[in-house]
């Protein structure tokens, strides 16, 4: 089935392409645009902040300079040290945010289904949300230790509960008419979900699954309060022990961008997956 | 130096408490500073510290005029270039020591090689950790060090998740008094003391009410001194302790010298040269001129002669 | 198949909207449903289909009354509703079983015979009203279902295209004996396919006349016969207009 | 407009009670049914853990039993420092709500509707949504203290980036037919996201709203990390500090219960104005 | 208003669908479009109303070129599209100014007319196939718009409703001369509505015929005259279907 419509989507892609050289061109240019009109406010905030920096708005002891943070990141990244961080930290998001995003499909879709499972579960996830990442970590170290399954658990913790809600309400909110026609021909529940809801339901599966892994980054800190030796969050917290401004906000910046990053990564995802939607082109 | 004192008052003077201050908590609880700066118009206001960090960020932004830290974390923020000095020695505690589970079999230092042991980095029983095992000529990467918060340390040490813990007051005190816990290794001199610092700005301006606080502050202090009972309950209730964890607590607690010097300025600089050869002060930085700068012990000696 | 409703009604919030329909389909019968717009033609539908359970009566399907889809049943619904995020091809395979070459072979033969050929890789937006009703029509007649249940299928086509696929659904019922109930407006429509013809009327809509065509098929469009039969019908559905109108 | 809404709404729900009082006993049965299935999850745990304390399979010092955690928020509400920590809270979460929403409709509306501003803001805040709140502190401390405003900022930020993305993916989402009905009949662009887009994209949005008011109680801690001396963050840090158990537990039991309320409060508003969506019943 | 299309195309994805379409319509004319189904109907209505401004060519509304949604133009488009959230009389109020009574007054007015008097307060999901297309159709009526394009307004509609609804929309014409453009299948519709028959054909759509009809209105539905017109266009359709359905 997945081959199946990537064979197509690419048939159509091709077909595309050979009809539209001009529009690739103007596409790339476009592009090109498009990042340079990102870029701006970044551009113009380093800046601001360089020369109020350099005049001594800002004393280096609060807020460092971006250049020193530059330099910084690279002295990081000249000893080494600095891939070890993102390296430990990026593993453990990504797999808290599979663990995350599995526990949230399965739940998410029997209580977006079932109406039993929604009176049972629903009530208890729905208390659990609001409790900060920093509480869990006491009870994360009584239940698990300080190995790296609890930092990934927590981690998953707080991927799951955006990835939830949008699951439920994206599966509530799937047009009756379609599930009709999934019903029609005698599809089970299960191939219900994965044939007709989750499609259907996939804008807002996306948006939960960015939201869960931007508070995925979030939730590192939490994470890695819980005996780490390495990672950003660690980064932070020890900058923040120490009073080495320009750690913490090296950390900040990395947070930033590596969170970024993988945003753009889902961004495209979705907006692949959703290339069927009939919107309006702005 | 109060001599060259200016003529403006300021409308209101910040006040910093923290549970590690003692002394804080009970001026705070008596409202003497109300009471003493309300004649001159003067408003007070009390932020409550958790931790040195804390009470240095809230120095280096300027949200308060005086704030309550350990040495060494006055040092660390001093060595950045935060404009704070130290006018005043809260208390000399021996807050931090080396703890274990009471069958762990570890007695010494030495036991500790290719073991695990929590502390907090950046804090005073990490600093403690390291000048101890410097003293007992264990090497620290002999070792390993697991970064834990004060309380989670305490948890992972009665859970057995690692073998020792630099622990932490009033962590520690309950840990003693609740599952046993032994404090293996003790050494209250390689403790940083209990700095009260204040903003240079706050004290060029108002040297006089730089002293005015000193004053306070020593009022405080000699009350504890003279209820160590009240004052142990008073704590407790404060802090939402035990009374018996505040007891504890305050009999590590030495009240009787309150004015910086030469001790505490060798402390200081020892501690200093552990985190430098530890990198988490840069190499570039001269801990002794940062220490004589960061300690002001002028203040002091001109309210409580020396 | 033979389908029998015993006095369904069907309430939405306490207003009525059909009441008391009893109808018998022989197997292999091709059944007209006519009448009013709102007077409960879609509802009626619904409820054979086993889509909604919430009636009163009694559906009994080969002697079935369960309250359940059965998979032997085909439903062309009042909109196309097809998959958006499926392309043309993938809709029609969409309720079909079997290998994906199977699969897709007879989905392009179906897509042929509705005029779509060369349409597979178009996602529904792409389409035009009558390409997509097409689709629908090529989705439910290709899973060559034992009931067929139709819901204006061909409304939404010109008068050419509208003629091929009557043929092509002849050519289907013919092949696998389908009983089929389809709802139209066409009158035309109706007298060339259906075997009986049942008017609906008034809101709640209540069994207004029953028509039998006995003619043999294929029948001619607009004989002398049919004429005659529309002009009855015809004037049913004026009779019945005027009444729910000023209702 | 919005008066004659609830107008009509309220005839219709009138109509219908007159229609279906048997219905209604029945809907209070059911709620009565969905209250109790929803407790059983919360029971058997507190059971268990009440249990497991007993037994001494949790150290009191680690983790007290429920009585004892139920003794000491009775203890707090008896003497009447509950109701300052619940509410300081409530109202920073609150007015942090507010201000996140505001701005979030605001950028998110420009955003999703006008492709320049998603270039030029959108990589930028995407950026942002990976910041840890721990990692804010230091920044908010230094740009507005330590009082109120720089908490209820704090939570503001929490709140407003799940509501900003799914703000952005419902207007990507809403229907093109719509919005061309709505151009069909001359409406300009505000009036187009008021009366077409912000409706058809309310079910993303109230999710983000619920999702956004998660956040927003989890960044209660980073906020009151920053000077308070009262509040449920306060109370879970200052037992973390203390060394009490029970404190942590107690703002954990108390973050759960009030999280739930106030989630509880924006579900029965979505309920309330997606009635019109053509969902199966479950 | 006038309106004139000169050379209109229009391409797809690379993919022509229509193609040098060139059309004048005088102040106060009804032009029927017909043709096959995915021949590019509702691509010109589309156009036309400013709503899609990637065509080529130029479409001129009493002189003014620019490609944008003229506010006096009314659009009935192939599917219902009421707004989910809103009853049915809001749905119908949607492009009306003024008052809120006076809102309501007018779309009660219409609502009676499509008849659907007391149905104000139901919502989209609530309605028939036909009931949401007339409250469609009285949406757009309602605000009496210059320019009216429909596309395939009655086809979900039954014989005798469809028949008021014509007349309904007769009577609109009458009040406010707008000038109307009409898609349909229903090639007796067209007879009994337009001034002038477009025929479409091929893929891409371009022109194949054009019929005026000047008889007199009000029309006999179904007089000799008419019959021959229609055996005309029936011609046309259907040798315009053999040609793109072997293409
Ligand atoms: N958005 C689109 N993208 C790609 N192709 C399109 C799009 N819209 C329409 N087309 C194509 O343009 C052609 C004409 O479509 P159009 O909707 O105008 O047909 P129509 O004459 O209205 O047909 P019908 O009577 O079935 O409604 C079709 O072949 C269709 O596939
Ligand atoms: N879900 C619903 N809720 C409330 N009323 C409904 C619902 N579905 C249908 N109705 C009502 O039931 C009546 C019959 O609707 P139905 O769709 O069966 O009509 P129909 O005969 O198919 O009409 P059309 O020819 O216009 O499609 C209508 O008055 C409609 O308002
Ligand atoms: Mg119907
Ligand atoms: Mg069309």
């Amino acid at each position: 089935m997945a081959k199946n419509q990537s064979e197509l989507a690419s048939v159509l892609v091709t077909s595309r392409g050979v009809k539209q050289k001009s529009v690739r061109v103007k596409k790339q240019y476009k592009g090109l645009q498009s990042i340079m009109l990102g870029s701006i406010l970044p551009i113009v905030l380093i800046t601001v902040w360089e020369l109020l920096s350099r005049i001594g708005f800002f004393p280096s002891y609060q807020l460092p300079a971006p250049t020193v943070i530059f330099q910084t990141i690279v002295g990081m990244a000249q000893d080494g040290t600095l891939w070890g961080h993102i390296g430990i930290t990026t593993y453990r998001v990504f797999a808290g945010f599979v663990l995350g995003t599995i526990a949230a499909v399965i739940l998410g879709s029997l209580v977006g289904f079932y109406k039993k499972a929604e009176q049972l579960f629903d009530p208890m996830i729905q208390a659990f949300r609001s409790i900060p990442s920093l509480a869990w970590v006491p009870l994360f170290i009584l239940w698990m230790g300080i190995g790296e399954p609890s930092k990934v658990t927590m981690i998953a913790v707080g991927v799951f509960f955006p990835i939830y809600l949008n699951i439920v309400s994206g599966i509530l909110g799937v047009d009756r008419k379609l599930i009709e026609v999934g019903k029609m021909y005698g599809l089970s529940t299960f191939q219900l979900v994965r044939r007709i809801i989750l499609p259907a339901s996939l804008p807002s599966f996306l948006v939960g699954l960015r939201s869960g892994l931007g508070l995925g980054w979030m939730f590192v800190v939490a994470a890695e309060l819980m005996g780490a030796s390495q990672g950003l969050g660690f980064l932070l917290v020890v900058g923040q022990n120490m009073s080495q401004p320009e750690t913490i906000i090296a950390s900040i910046i990395l947070f930033a961008i590596i969170g970024k990053l993988s945003d753009w990564v889902l961004k495209k995802v979705e907006t692949r997956s959703l290339h069927w939607q009939d919107r309006l082109v702005k | 130096s109060s001599s060259a004192s200016s003529e403006e008052k300021p409308e209101e003077i910040r006040l910093d408490y923290a549970y590690y201050s003692p002394t804080s908590l009970v001026l705070k609880n008596f409202g003497w500073a109300e009471e003493l700066f309300a004649e001159e118009d003067i408003e007070v206001t009390w932020t409550l510290s958790q931790g040195s960090n804390k009470a240095l960020e809230f120095l280096n932004s300027d949200s308060v005029d005086f704030g309550s830290t350990a040495g060494a974390a006055a040092l660390m923020s001093k060595a950045t270039g935060a404009p704070i000095k130290n006018v005043y020695i809260y208390s000399k505690p021996e807050w931090t020591a080396m703890v274990t589970n009471p069958d762990s079999g570890i007695s010494s230092l030495e036991d500790l090689k290719g073991k695990k042991v929590a502390a907090t980095l950046g804090t005073d029983p990490y600093i403690f950790l390291l000048r101890s095992l410097a003293a007992e000529g264990v090497a620290a990467d002999e070792v390993e060090i697991i970064n834990l918060q004060h309380a989670d340390g305490g948890s992972a040490l009665v859970s057995g998740d690692v073998d020792a813990w630099a622990g932490l007051d009033p962590h520690m005190a309950r840990l003693e008094l609740e599952s046993g816990a032994e404090l293996f290794y003790r050494n209250a001199d390689f403790n940083t003391y209990g700095f009260l610092n204040v903003r240079e700005e706050f004290a060029e301006n108002n040297p006089e009410y730089v002293n005015k606080v000193i004053e306070l502050y020593e009022k405080a202090r000699t009350w504890i001194l003279e209820n160590p009972e009240e004052a142990a309950a008073l704590l407790a209730e404060e802090a939402g302790i035990d009374v018996e964890v505040a007891k504890k607590q305050l009999e590590r607690n030495d009240f009787s010298n309150p004015v910086p010097g030469e001790t505490h300025i060798n402390a200081i600089v020892e501690a200093g040269k552990v985190l430098q050869a530890g990198e988490v002060i840069k190499a570039d930085v001269d801990i002794e001129e940062t220490t004589n700068a960061l300690i002001d012990p002028s203040f002091a000696e001109e309210v409580i002669g020396e | 198949m033979s389908l029998e409703l015993k006095n369904v009604s069907r309430t939405f919030n306490g207003i009525t909207a059909v009441k008391n329909i009893s109808i018998t389909a022989e197997p292999g019968e091709i059944i007209g449903l006519l009448g009013t717009s709102g007077c409960g033609k879609s509802t009626v539908l619904r409820a054979i289909s086993g889509l909604d359970n919430d009636y009163d009566g009694e559906i009994s399907i080969n002697g079935n009354t369960k309250k359940e889809v059965h998979d032997t049943t085909g439903f062309i619904f009042q909109e196309p509703r097809l998959l958006p995020w499926l392309p043309v091809l993938d809709n029609v395979t969409f309720g079909l079983k079997g290998s994906r070459a199977e699969k897709v072979q007879r989905a392009k033969e179906y897509l042929e015979s509705v005029g779509l050929s060369g349409k597979e890789q178009l996602y529904p937006r792409q389409l035009s009203g009558g390409m997509a009703q097409r689709v629908a029509i090529a989705r439910a007649l290709v899973t060559s279902p034992e009931i067929l249940l139709l819901d204006e299928p061909f409304s939404a086509l010109d008068a050419f295209t509208k003629m091929q696929l009557q043929d092509l659904l002849l050519d289907v019922w013919n092949t696998y004996q389908s009983t089929v109930v389809l709802v139209t407006h066409d009158i035309d429509e109706a007298l060339y396919l259906c075997d009986r013809i049942i008017v609906l009327r008034g809101q709640p809509g209540v069994i207004d006349t029953e028509l039998v065509i006995k003619e043999e098929r294929p029948r001619a469009r607009g004989s002398q016969e049919m004429a005659e039969y529309k002009r009855k019908i015809l004037d049913r559905l004026d009779l019945n207009n005027a009444h729910s109108y000023t209702s």
